[in-house]
C-alpha cells in the first residue's frame, strides 16, 4: 500500500510556475545555418570544403538518442526544440517558465583546428542572440566557448559580455585535459570579471575515452559514464585551486546528476585530511568549497521512484543552496510536467525554481 | 594533577619521538627543536599510534602553484591516514575544533630538584646531575 | 620540368590494363545501406547514430577542403549523387579513359570503428553485400573488399568465411587504427583465416579509429591529420613485424593503402638497426624486420611523394623495390593519383609493369 | 570529539570466522624474490628490460602517494624490507594483532595484465602464482591466495585459472580494472566462463595500466583526485559488465569490488536504472534494471571506510546497498588501511556485523 502512494506520488510534480528553468536546449543549428554569422573567410571555405554541409552532432549526444529527445516532444524532423514555438508550446508556457538559459549543445565547442572551433562558436552565439532571444524575452542565453584555447575563449566571452541576455559561458565536460588545470584559468577570470557563471554541462569531445578502462560499446554506458567525468572534473577545480584564484567564480553543473554529491563529499573530504599538504592551498574540506561555489541542475534526477532514498540524499547533501531549477528539456527526464518532485517540499522547491537561480546568476537577479 | 618523570631529556632527539606510559596513559612524547611536547598516543580516528608518525612542518600556500614549508617539525603525521596534529595542542590541523588529541603539560627539571617535588619516577632511577622531562597528568 | 615529363609519358599508359588498387565506391543516398541491414540495426542507426571513438556522429574529426569528405571537384555525377556513387560515371571517368582492368573498391564506411560491435558486425556484412549488389555484379572489373570488424575477431571470420567462396572478393579489409596495435594476438585469429586462404589484408588509411593518427596527440590542422596517415600506417608495419605475425604466418600478405611510401625505406633501415640492438627482447622475430617486409608487404603508391628534385625518387623504388609497389589513384578525392602523370621520374618497362599491373595481379590472384 | 569517543570493538559471534580480511597486500623483500619463479629467459629480459607498461614511469605509479610504499608508516617490519614483506611481522601486527581467521592476498607488484610484452605478462603472472604460494599459503595456512590472471591475454588466462583451480587456498581471480577495453567487453567472456566453472568469483582491486587517461576527464594533477578516480573507474566497469550483458549471460559469476568505496553505489544504480528505462532498446540483452544485477552478482570491500558527516548517514547507504553486499578489508599495509575495531562510525546490529566481517566473505568465496 505504502509503494502504492509513493509511487502515486512521484508522478504527481510541485508546481514549477515563475521558475527559472537554468538548462534548456534548443535544437542545435545545422552547420548551413550559421553561414550569415561567419566572416567572409570562414563562409567562403566552408563552401568551399564542403563543412556547411556536415553534421557537427555530437557521439557524446547523438541527437536521435531516446534520452535526447523526448517522444512526446519530437518533431516530424525527429528532432525536438527546433523551432521557438515548439520551445514555447512545449518548455516555456506549459511549465510556467519566467525565464529559461538556452544551453547550444554544439560540435563547435569540439572541433580540433582552435581557429574553426572559435569562429563556429561566435556564430552559434550570435544565432543564438538573433533568432532565439530577440524574438523571445523569456529566454536567455549561455556564451559556448571551446575551452581547448583559452585564448580564444576568453575574446569571444569578452565580445558577448555587453549583452545581457548571455547570462553564463558554456563549456563542455569532457575536453583535453581535467578543468582545474591552469591552461583553462583566463577563461575563468573570464567570467568571474564579466558576472558569469560559467556551465560546464554533459558531453563531451571524445578525443580520449570517456572511462578510464577504454571505450564503452553502448551510448547508455556512455551517458551513465557522464556523471564520472563531473566528479572528476569537480575535484579537479577545487584541487587545482580555481576557487582560491578566481575568488568570485560560480561553477552550475549541467544535465550531471547529483545524487552521486553525497558519496563525493565522503570521500572528497576524507581523502583530503590524509594528503592535503599536496594542496595546501585548500584550507578547507572540498565539500564547503563545493558548497559556497557549484551549483547543479536540477535534471536529471536519478533517484528511485520511493521519495525518501531522493529526501534521504538531499539530507546528506545538507546544503538548499546547491541546485538550480531545470527542465533539461528536451531531453527525456521525466514525463508530462512532473520536472520538481514532491520530496523537496514547498520551501525548498521555491529556492531551487527562483532563490537559487537569482543567487547564481548576477545577470538575472539585475533585471528579475 | 600529578607530575611524572617519564624520560631522561638526552635520550629524545630533535624531532624525533618516544611512546611512555604514564599513569595508565599511553602518550607520546616529541622534542621540539629542544622543547618538549606530550600528546595522547592514539590517534582517534581510528586509534593508530601517533608517537610513529613522521614528524613534519607544515605546509602552506598563499596561491594555487606556491608552496610554503613552515613550523619545521611542529606537526606530526598519524603513521596510517596521514592525519596532520600539532604537536604543540593536540589540535589536527584539518578541524581543530572537533578532532585533536589531548596534549598534557610538559616541563623539563634537573634531576637534583626532582627529589624536592611531589615526582614520580615511574620508570626509573633519577640521578641529580641529569636533565628530565616530566609530564603532568 | 615537369611537363616534358607528362609529354614523354602520355600514351602509353592508356594500354597497360593497369590495376587501381584504391577506389573508394560511394552511397547514393545516405539510406543506401540501409536495405542491406537487418531492421533491428536500421532502427538503432535512426536513433543512435553510427557512433566510434571519435567526436562526432558520422561526420570525419577532421573536415576536407572540398566538399563530399575531400572529393575531386570533378567527379560530381551529372546525375546527381557523391562522388563514386554511380557506376556509369564511374567508368566513364575512371576505368575507361585510364585503361583500369581491376579496380579494387575499398568502401570507408565499414563497421569497422563502430563502438557496438553487434552494430559494427551487421555494418561489415551489409557493405559487403551491397559491394555485390551495387559494384563487382554489374562490372566485373570491379574487386571488393571483404570488411570486418576486426576488434571481435570471431565476427570477423565468420564473415571471411562466409565471402571466401566469391572470387569478387580479392581482400580482407582492416582499418589501421584499431584497438590495439594490429600486430597483437587478438588479431593473430584473423590473420591465420586470411594466410590459409591467401587472402590479402588491406590496411587503408582511416579517418576514425580508436587512436589518434599520430602519436603526438590530437592535430590542429588536416594538413597534420593528412601527413599523420603514414604514422598509423608504420606503426601497423612495425608492430607486426615485432609480434612476430610473418614469422608465425609467413605467407600472409599485408597491403597498406593510401599512406604514400616514401617512408618505407627509412623505416626499414631503422627497424633493422634496433631489431639488432634489441633483439633479445623479441627473440621470436628471428630476422632483421626489413626481410619480413620484403617478403610480406606491399604498399600501395597513392599519394605519391613528390620530391622537389624528381630524380631522388629514384633512389626511393630501389630502396623499397619495385616488386613491393602497386599503384592506386584513390579515386575520387581530392589526393588522386593520374596513372599517366604520377610518376615524375622514368621508369623502365619491366618496373612499370609490375607496379602498374603485375604486383597486384599477383598479390591479389586477379586471372 | 574525544580520544576515544567514538571507537567501539566487535561482538563475539560463535561462528567459525569472526573476521576476513578481503584485501591484504604481500610484498616481496627485494624485486629479486620473484627470480626463483621465472626462467632464465625471463630473468634476463627482467633485468634487461624491466616492466614495460601502459604508461609514463616504467616503475613507478604514475601520482607519487603521501608515504613511502603507499604503506602505514608503522608497517616496516623491523627485520628490514618493505611492508607486506615479512611474513612473521605481517602475522605480528596484523593476524595475530587483529585476530584475522582468513586473510586474502591482494598481489599488485609487477602488474602482469598491464604488461606490454605478452609473453613476458604470461611469465609473470605465473611466478607471482608460484610466490604466494612459496612464500605466503605455504607457511601460513590463514592466508589465502588470488590468482594473477593476464586478462589482455584471455586465453593465457583462462590455462591460468584451470591450472590454478585445483589448489583451494586460492580463493579468487584478481583483475585490474583499468584495461584496454572495458571488463564487460566479449573478449574477456572465457575468462568469466572459467571463473563460473570453477566456482571462483573474480576480484578487481584498484589499479591497472590499460593505456587510458585516469579518469574521463582527463589525466588529474594530484594524489587527491587519482584516489578518488578509482571509484569512477569501478562505476565504469560495473556499468560495462551490466550492458555489456555479463550478468545476463553468467547468472552465477560474482565479483568483488575492492578499495573503491561503496557509498556511491546506490546513487550510480539509480541513475543506471534511469537511463536504461530510456534507453533499454539500445541494450535488449540486458533484461532487467541495471540496479538488479548489483543485488544479485557484485560485492564491495568496505575499505577505505566512507566516513560522512554526520556518521549516521552512512546507515542510510548501507540500507540501500544491503549490509550482505560489504565484505570487511583492511588493506594492509597501505597507508588508508582500516581497522576493523574502528572503521565503521555507525553502530552495526550483531547479525550485520557477522555478515560484513565474515559472513559474507564466507559466501562469496565459498569457505564453507
Amino acid at each position: 500500500m505504502n509503494e502504492m502512494i509513493r509511487s502515486l506520488e512521484s508522478k504527481l510534480g510541485l508546481s514549477t510556475v515563475g521558475g527559472i528553468d537554468c538548462d534548456l536546449h534548443p535544437a542545435s543549428p545545422a552547420t548551413k545555418t550559421l553561414l550569415p554569422y561567419l566572416d567572409e573567410y570562414w563562409r567562403e571555405t566552408f563552401v568551399m570544403r564542403g563543412v556547411d554541409r556536415l553534421s557537427l552532432a555530437m557521439t557524446s549526444s547523438p541527437p536521435r538518442a531516446p534520452i535526447n529527445v523526448r517522444s512526446d516532444w519530437k518533431a516530424e524532423s525527429g528532432f525536438a526544440g527546433d523551432t521557438l514555438e515548439a520551445v514555447r508550446a512545449q518548455a516555456l508556457d506549459p511549465f510556467g517558465t519566467r525565464l529559461a538559459i538556452c544551453n547550444v549543445l554544439h560540435g563547435a565547442m569540439i572541433m580540433h583546428s582552435d581557429d574553426m572551433a572559435a569562429a563556429l562558436c561566435g556564430a552559434a552565439n550570435e544565432w543564438l542572440a538573433r533568432e532565439w532571444l530577440d524574438r523571445e524575452p523569456r529566454l536567455r542565453g549561455s556564451i559556448i566557448v571551446s575551452a581547448q584555447n583559452a585564448e580564444l575563449a576568453v575574446a569571444e566571452i569578452e565580445r558577448r559580455a555587453a549583452d545581457h541576455r548571455f547570462v553564463q559561458v558554456l563549456i563542455l565536460a569532457q575536453n583535453d585535459e581535467p578543468l582545474g588545470r591552469r591552461r583553462y584559468w583566463p577563461i575563468y577570470e573570464a567570467a568571474a570579471r564579466n558576472h558569469l557563471p560559467l556551465c560546464i554541462h554533459a558531453g563531451g569531445s571524445n578525443r580520449h575515452a570517456p572511462t578510464a578502462t577504454g571505450w564503452p560499446s553502448y551510448f547508455v554506458e556512455s551517458y551513465v559514464a557522464q556523471a564520472s567525468i563531473f566528479e572528476s572534473q569537480l575535484l579537479s577545480l577545487v584541487a587545482e585551486g580555481v576557487f582560491q584564484k578566481v575568488p568570485d567564480l560560480k561553477v552550475v553543473f549541467a544535465e550531471s546528476g547529483f545524487t552521486w554529491l553525497p558519496s563525493f563529499f565522503w570521500r572528497a573530504d576524507k581523502t583530503w585530511r590524509g594528503v592535503r599538504a599536496e594542496t595546501p592551498w585548500l584550507t578547507e574540506q572540498p565539500s564547503d568549497i563545493v558548497k559556497r561555489h557549484v551549483r547543479f541542475t536540477l535534471q536529471p534526477i536519478e533517484a528511485p521512484p520511493d521519495q525518501d532514498a531522493l529526501a534521504r540524499t538531499l539530507e546528506h547533501i545538507d546544503c538548499d543552496d546547491i541546485l538550480l531549477f531545470s527542465t533539461d528539456y528536451p531531453h527525456a527526464q521525466f514525463e508530462g510536467l512532473n520536472a520538481l518532485p514532491v520530496a523537496f517540499g514547498e520551501t525548498l522547491a521555491k529556492k531551487i525554481l527562483i532563490d537559487n537561480p537569482l543567487a547564481t546568476y548576477p545577470r538575472i537577479a539585475a533585471d528579475f | 594533577m600529578a607530575r611524572h618523570v617519564v624520560a631522561k631529556v638526552d635520550e629524545l632527539d630533535i624531532g624525533k619521538s618516544k611512546l611512555v606510559k604514564v599513569a595508565g596513559r599511553d602518550i607520546a612524547l616529541f622534542n621540539v627543536k629542544g622543547e618538549f611536547f606530550a600528546i595522547a598516543n592514539r590517534c582517534p580516528h581510528e586509534g593508530a599510534d601517533l608517537c610513529r608518525g613522521q614528524v613534519v612542518g607544515l605546509a602552506e600556500s598563499d596561491e594555487p602553484g606556491h608552496y610554503r614549508m613552515t613550523r619545521h617539525g611542529e606537526l606530526v603525521r598519524c603513521p596510517w591516514h596521514g592525519w596532520e596534529f600539532d604537536i604543540r595542542t593536540g589540535k589536527s590541523w584539518c578541524d581543530p575544533a572537533r578532532t585533536r588529541v589531548k596534549s598534557f603539560d610538559v616541563s623539563v627539571a634537573k634531576g637534583g630538584a626532582l627529589a624536592e617535588g611531589p615526582y614520580q619516577a615511574e620508570v626509573f632511577p633519577v640521578s641529580i646531575d641529569e636533565d628530565y622531562v616530566i609530564v603532568e597528568i | 620540368m615537369n611537363q616534358a615529363v607528362l609529354e614523354k609519358e602520355t600514351g602509353t599508359e592508356a594500354k597497360l590494363g593497369i590495376v587501381d588498387c584504391d577506389i573508394h565506391p560511394a552511397f547514393s543516398t545516405p539510406d543506401e545501406l540501409a536495405k542491406f541491414l537487418p531492421q533491428r540495426w536500421r532502427n538503432h542507426l535512426a536513433d543512435y547514430g553510427q557512433r566510434s571513438a571519435n567526436p562526432l556522429v558520422g561526420t570525419l574529426p577532421y573536415p576536407r577542403m572540398t566538399p563530399g569528405n575531400g572529393m575531386r571537384r570533378d567527379a560530381w555525377p551529372p546525375n546527381g549523387g557523391p562522388p563514386a556513387s554511380d557506376l556509369s560515371f564511374l567508368r566513364e571517368q575512371l576505368l575507361d579513359p585510364l585503361g583500369i582492368e581491376y579496380g579494387i573498391l575499398q568502401p570507408l564506411a565499414a563497421g569497422s570503428s563502430t563502438l557496438n560491435q553487434d552494430l559494427g558486425a551487421a555494418m561489415c556484412t551489409a557493405v559487403n553485400d551491397w559491394q555485390l549488389d551495387k559494384w563487382t555484379g554489374p562490372e566485373p572489373r570491379l574487386k571488393a573488399s571483404i570488411s570486418v570488424a576486426q576488434e571481435d575477431a570471431t565476427a570477423a571470420i565468420a564473415e571471411i568465411e562466409a565471402r571466401i567462396g566469391n572470387r569478387s572478393f580479392v581482400q580482407i579489409a582492416i582499418p589501421p587504427r584499431t584497438i590495439e596495435p594490429a600486430g597483437r594476438r587478438r588479431y593473430w585469429p584473423i590473420y591465420e583465416v586470411a594466410e590459409h586462404y591467401d587472402m590479402p589484408i588491406g590496411m587503408h588509411s582511416a579517418a576514425f579509429g580508436w587512436h589518434t593518427n599520430s602519436g603526438a596527440g590530437w592535430l590542429n590542422f588536416y594538413i597534420e591529420e593528412h601527413y599523420a596517415f603514414s604514422h598509423s600506417l608504420q606503426s601497423v608495419v612495425a608492430s607486426m613485424v615485432f609480434e612476430g605475425v610473418f614469422e608465425r604466418f609467413p605467407k600472409l600478405k599485408l597491403i597498406v593503402v593510401e599512406g604514400g611510401f616514401a617512408w618505407a625505406a627509412p623505416l626499414m633501415w631503422r627497424l633493422d638497426r634496433q631489431w639488432n640492438r634489441m633483439r633479445s627482447e623479441v627473440p621470436h622475430v628471428k630476422r632483421p624486420p626489413s626481410e619480413y617486409i620484403r617478403q610480406n608487404v606491399w604498399f600501395t603508391t597513392q599519394p605519391i611523394e613528390e620530391p622537389e628534385n624528381n630524380r631522388h625518387l629514384l633512389d626511393t623504388l630501389r630502396w623499397v623495390g619495385t616488386d613491393r609497389l602497386m599503384f592506386s589513384t584513390d579515386y575520387p578525392h581530392w589526393d588522386f593519383d593520374d596513372p599517366r602523370y604520377a610518376f615524375k621520374v622514368p621508369l623502365s618497362p619491366a618496373e612499370r609493369e609490375k607496379i602498374f599491373r603485375e604486383n597486384a595481379k599477383q598479390v591479389y590472384r586477379l586471372p | 570529539m574525544t580520544e576515544t569517543g567514538t571507537l567501539e570493538r566487535p561482538v563475539e559471534t560463535k561462528a567459525k570466522y569472526n573476521l576476513i580480511d578481503c584485501d591484504i597486500h604481500p610484498s616481496m623483500k627485494t624485486p629479486a624474490e620473484i627470480q626463483p619463479y621465472l626462467s632464465q629467459r625471463w630473468r634476463d629480459h627482467l633485468a634487461t628490460y624491466g616492466g614495460h607498461t601502459r604508461q609514463g614511469l616504467s616503475e613507478t605509479l604514475s601520482h607519487p602517494r603521501m608515504v613511502p610504499e603507499v604503506s602505514r608508516v608503522d608497517s616496516w617490519p623491523p627485520s628490514g624490507g618493505p611492508p607486506g614483506s615479512d611474513l612473521p611481522f605481517l602475522r605480528e601486527q596484523h593476524l595475530d594483532n587483529l585476530g584475522i581467521d582468513i586473510g586474502v592476498l591482494v598481489p599488485l607488484r609487477f602488474n602482469a595484465s598491464g604488461q606490454r610484452h605478452p609473453d613476458f605478462a604470461i611469465a609473470i603472472a605465473t611466478a607471482i602464482n608460484d610466490w604466494q604460494v612459496g612464500k605466503f599459503l605455504d607457511p601460513e595456512p590463514r592466508l589465502r591466495g588470488s590468482i594473477i590472471a593476464t586478462q589482455e591475454d584471455p586465453a593465457n588466462a583462462v590455462a591460468e585459472i584451470n591450472r590454478r583451480a585445483s589448489d583451494k587456498r586460492f580463493v579468487q581471480v584478481l583483475l585490474p580494472p583499468r584495461s584496454i577495453e572495458p571488463l564487460g567487453k566479449r573478449r574477456h567472456w572465457p575468462i568469466f566462463e572459467a571463473a563460473v566453472r570453477h566456482s571462483l568469483p573474480l576480484s578487481l582491486h584498484v589499479g591497472g595500466v590499460g593505456g587510458h587517461q585516469a579518469t574521463g576527464a582527463g589525466w588529474p594533477s594530484y594524489y587527491l583526485e587519482e584516489h578518488h578516480s578509482q571509484v569512477q573507474t569501478m562505476q565504469a566497469v560495473i556499468a560495462s559488465l551490466i550492458f555489456e550483458g555479463v550478468f545476463e549471460h553468467f547468472p552465477e559469476l560474482k565479483i568483488s569490488f575492492v578499495e573503491g568505496g561503496f557509498s556511491w553505489v546506490p546513487s550510480f544504480g539509480w541513475r543506471m536504472d534511469k537511463a536504461w528505462q530510456t534507453m533499454r532498446d539500445e541494450v535488449p540483452h540486458v533484461k532487467r534494471p541495471p540496479s538488479g544485477y548489483l543485488r544479485q552478482n557484485v560485492w564491495f570491500t568496505t575499505q577505505p571506510m566512507e566516513e560522512p558527516n554526520p556518521a549516521k548517514n552512512l546507515a542510510d547507504t548501507l540500507r540501500w546497498i544491503g549490509t550482505d553486499r560489504l565484505m570487511f578489508s583492511t588493506d594492509y599495509p597501505h597507508w588508508d588501511f582500516d581497522d576493523p575495531r574502528f572503521a565503521f562510525k555507525v553502530p552495526l546490529t550483531a547479525i550485520e556485523k557477522a555478515a560484513i566481517f565474515a559472513g559474507n566473505a564466507v559466501n562469496f568465496y565459498g569457505l564453507n
